[in-house]
């Protein structure tokens, strides 16, 4: 295991690797190409990496492991960083062993092969998935120190893989009666979750590529569900079955989890929709700040399982007063927009905050208003806006205001 | 093969598809032949799910199962089993497919009924003498079956949402105060030293960490 | 080392892992989240890797290792699959002692840290870089049998970076007298290429992030110049020095080599742009197509240094007649763009290919259109039709027509 | 700091920047002070460089420095630094940042004019008794000094091509014929089983290959 990177003030570079000097790597050969035929990062970015909460979870085979993107640039994950969650851990499948069954209210029931749904017409997009839970840490008040923590069950990528209506169409699926799907996987816990037909004739995949190669084991290779702009637990990895019914089918995974416990005591059921939300990436808890009077981009993200974003404001005060952020183009519908804005950091204490409104108009609430309709208890579908504040020293921590 | 017709996959036998057809719905449909009462399932309880869940399923090491009835609406809503599922249906559905957590779909369809029936007796939900089967499970009245409701905002993409802000650019406040923050010193005990978790280039030192040469 | 994938027919599924029965991942728990902080492809895509073409360099460390489109999906090349192609190995550079430094016809020279460059202004953009050289094997005659081999010098990511115009802004560059930069690279080879100063203050960027994380050191590791839509050699890596002038500098890479010599025996310089192109990639060389009256759907890619594409069309009858594909969204300014169309395969021979034309109206040329303007000594820029022959059994091969 | 002054980086001090800034232009901006001869080159390019290039610059085991002059509109052109190079500062240029290949910028400035001066010689471009200095280099005329020019339709995004082929969709060509093709045999003795290289998944065999367990 390589040494953790140090840390600020203990590096004092060598002036013998700086001009006017020349570092070894400007005069040695370098690794011939071809070294790794599959490449791996930089080993001095070995803190860029998925961390589990300690304390979160008793048991590493239902738990989460988060994207850190405190450290993340645009809005595509590297597949390496995708965040995980599991509910049986992570199943390692042959995929040719692997077969997906469509069956239920449909014409002619079949069983297809991982060949069978490559030669399908195929199409590819780039979409975020957030788990339900994501940010619901910070519910009551803040728990965790960074942005990993707080907001890593989210991750974007382009995904490839075969239409569910396309699948729907080649089973013959009875129009007329339909009104729902099952989906299950092929792990240990077995995971279902009801797809209502409207979405699964709209948008859903059955995807098998992330970024360009097959699915990663922890994204669920070799094939999964991807129902875009809906709770994570939708979709459902190492898919192994599709069932066309008429009824909801209640799962566990929708009943006793994924549903929201309101003030009253009732609880709502079929939230399936990840409403708008954005977080400022960059400056995040546990950074420093230490150039008083230096520039600072506030960097984030947004994005929405409505649609498109259409616009973030940023404010340094902590909501009292807002301006409007850049977006990175391309906007994409239910994926990861990139947003900034210039701010100089004048050395005093800073409130900073990102609100964002989506294509509906509908506009990102503060915690404050979540909580008021939800209560504290949900604890599902936390888009409440975050708060970061900067100190006196600048130190940069987790807070609600 | 025509435009549609692709020519791929196979046709899938009853038989392939009793195999995994596995799930059941709320009003009992997918239950399969069988039985079990909660004598029986006392026994199945104790020898696989005990070491986790507790005896008496209040273990909450992992998930507590039984308890908390009538909590949901007070300021500590247990939520279980017993205080916060609506159909005893699902509870099979899920025993099936998942547990016992390490080794799971091993039970027969007795003995998921007999679990069953034990686990919804930790809660009081069904009387000891109770014996579950495809008839009698989907008629066991939960106590949170009314409990659940749908909110169609958060079902359509074009749904009304329940927060409404607003745009404000200016002085939308009087007043902004810190209502929460994290401990002093929690971070670092429950972490360790968290700037490792950045990259180092980023992590807005003006002096750049070090790394050790590989 | 993994031994090989087997081969078609090698095979016989074990009827126990298969529907009625479960496979062991069915039941047994998984790995525990987090066994791989970060992530790495499953073993059973252990075929999908860099390859280099065997005899087509001498030595490993100026040599390339070639992107495996045959397998890729999309538009996005997954970061360990990125074409790799040095003049003196790939360096390993230790990024907190990297410098960067700009001068020349400015007011004020000076030295960046990767500390500096990670807090300018930074924009993210979706860009191929495709090497010159690519597909120049195919020049005379086909040489290599797969679309690795012939197009694999091409790959796109989502890069991350500061617009070198505003680094030009920072040192205050001399807008009237400056009309070109250098730029130049801190490996062993001291890589040089002149950038017209249109470009630098175009969409030319500093990028040091990759699909989300850091360049990888195959890609320059800790920064490198990204020219868009020009050829890849212009995208100097581990990038050490700008250099602002008022004259081209010739360098070796400019004049000995990625420049085009012409039937008449002169040569043409600074040849920056990669034009609009083409490419299936799937059927392509090497692959075999069994299913006699099947479904193939065509897809390749499309990229052009003008722009956007506009349009492809394919053939399978070797451009007697040709008809349209349909295009991925959204489709980005010199970026990859994936098309698709629907084929049946009725079992006799065919000749596929595809055409695309860019957002000027340019169309890509067949081979005989570009020999005779350029001969066959060029090698680079061969941005010619490709055609693959389906055999009466299915193979398929690289041919010309 | 105001909105463009981001107070990043650090002022280069002209020693720094000597350190690195070893370009040379064609009119010989950018060459330092220093001399060397034919002769000097000889024994420096013998030490380190026949072993890949040939005593005579021929070798062709990595490329060929010498020869082909006039082959350029041949139909086999060789192209070396005598044949092809339009400026023989760029000479000095690469081979002081570049070369000796496996420790590239080792040389001194006296070093790198004689080896600059010896490989000219080699072409003939030079006699045998050039000392290649600041003054002299620019000044030498290498043959290809008027083989380049530019093309402005390669040059700028909106340029006009040099092929003009047409959106034709239908009855293209009246025939197509294949012209040329792998020899067959080449594929299996270059590169062994090409079926290696593809996703079984989707090399398009009904029968997908197995793969072994790990
Ligand atoms: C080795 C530990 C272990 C064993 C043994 C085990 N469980 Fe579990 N059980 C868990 C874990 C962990 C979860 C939570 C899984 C998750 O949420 O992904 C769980 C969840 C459950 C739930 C859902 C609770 C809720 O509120 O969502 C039920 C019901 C359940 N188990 C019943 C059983 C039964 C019945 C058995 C025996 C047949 C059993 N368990 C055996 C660990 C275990
Ligand atoms: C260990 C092998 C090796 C040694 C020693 C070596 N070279 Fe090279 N040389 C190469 C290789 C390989 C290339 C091609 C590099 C590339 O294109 O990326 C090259 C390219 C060149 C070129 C450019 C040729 C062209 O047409 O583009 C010149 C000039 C050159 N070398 C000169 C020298 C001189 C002078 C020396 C000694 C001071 C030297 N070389 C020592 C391997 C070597
Ligand atoms: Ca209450
Ligand atoms: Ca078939
Ligand atoms: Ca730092
Ligand atoms: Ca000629
Ligand atoms: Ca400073
Ligand atoms: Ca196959
Ligand atoms: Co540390
Ligand atoms: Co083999």
């Amino acid at each position: 295991a390589l040494p953790a990177l140090a840390h600020a003030g203990e590096y004092v570079p060598d002036p013998k690797y700086l001009p006017p000097n020349l570092a070894p790597w400007s005069q040695d050969l370098g690794k011939p190409v071809g070294s790794d035929p599959y490449g791996l990062p930089s080993p001095f970015e070995r803190s860029n990496i998925r961390r589990s909460s300690p304390g979160l979870t008793t048991t590493t085979q239902s738990s989460v492991a988060f994207s850190p993107l405190q450290n993340q640039f645009g809005i595509i994950t590297p597949n390496g960083l995708h965040f995980e969650r599991n509910h049986n851990g992570r199943a390692d499948i042959n995929p040719y062993d692997h077969r997906l069954m469509v069956h239920g209210l449909v014409r002619e029931a079949k069983i297809y092969t991982m060949e069978d749904l490559l030669r399908f017409p195929s199409v590819s997009r780039i979409h975020f998935i957030e788990c339900g839970a994501n940010t619901g840490m910070n519910w009551a008040t803040p728990a965790v120190p960074t942005v990993q923590y707080t907001h890593g069950m989210l991750s974007c990528s382009e995904w490839t893989g075969v239409p569910l209506s396309t699948l729907l169409d080649d089973v013959g699926f009875d129009r007329k009666r339909a009104k729902f799907i099952l989906a299950e996987g092929a792990d240990g816990s077995g995971l279902t979750r009801t797809i209502p037909i409207e979405f699964a004739l709209d948008d859903v995949l059955v995807a098998y590529g992330q970024n360009g190669e097959m699915l990663r084991r922890e994204q669920g290779y070799p094939v999964r569900l991807l129902v875009p702009g809906v709770q994570g637990v939708s979709n459902v990895k190492w898919l192994r079955r599709i069932k066309v019914g008429d009824q909801p089918w209640n799962t566990r995974e929708e009943s006793l989890q994924y549903s929201d416990l309101m003030p009253d005591g009732r609880t709502r059921q079929y939230t399936w929709i990840q409403e708008a939300k954005s977080v400022i990436t960059s400056p995040s808890g546990e950074q420093q700040l230490l150039d008083k009077g230096g520039y600072y981009q506030i960097r984030g993200l947004a994005w929405s399982g409505r649609g498109r974003i259409k616009r973030v404001d940023i404010s340094t005060d902590g909501g009292r007063n807002w301006r409007q952020a850049e977006l990175q183009g391309p906007v994409l519908t239910k994926a990861l927009t990139r947003f900034c804005a210039d701010w100089h950091w004048d050395g005093s204490p800073a409130l900073l905050q990102s609100r964002c409104v989506d294509e509906t108009g509908y506009v990102q609430p503060a915690m404050a208003q979540l909580r008021e309709v939800r209560g504290t208890h949900s604890p599902y579908h936390n888009n409440g806006i975050q708060t970061w504040q900067v100190d006196t020293e600048g130190k940069v921590h987790n807070v609600q205001v | 093969a025509s435009a549609s017709n692709y020519g791929l996959g196979t046709a899938a036998t009853p038989q392939q598809i009793a195999g995994w057809n596995i799930d059941v719905r709320p009003d009992g449909q997918g239950l399969p032949r069988g039985q079990g009462s909660v004598a029986q399932g006392e026994k199945i309880f104790d020898a696989n799910c005990a070491v986790c869940h507790g005896t008496f399923g209040d273990s909450n090491k992992y998930m507590v199962l039984a308890g908390g009835v009538g909590s949901l609406k007070t300021n500590a809503p247990l939520s279980t089993v017993g205080s916060r599922l609506n159909y005893a249906t699902t509870l099979f559905d899920y025993v099936n497919r998942a547990m016992p957590f390490p080794h799971s779909k091993s039970l027969t369809a007795d003995e998921v009924y007999a679990v069953t029936a034990y686990v919804l007796n930790l809660s009081d939900i069904v009387p000891g003498n109770f014996v579950a089967n495809r008839e009698t499970l989907p008629q066991v009245k939960m106590p949170n079956r009314d409990g659940f409701y749908e909110f169609p905002g958060l079902m359509h993409v074009h749904g009304k949402s329940d927060t409404h802000n607003t745009t404000c650019m200016r002085d939308c406040a009087k007043e902004v105060k810190i209502t929460g923050s994290i401990p002093e010193g929690f971070v670092a005990s429950m972490y360790g030293d968290i700037r490792d978790n950045f990259r180092g280039l980023a992590s807005m030192n003006e002096a750049a960490p070090p790394a050790d040469e590989t």
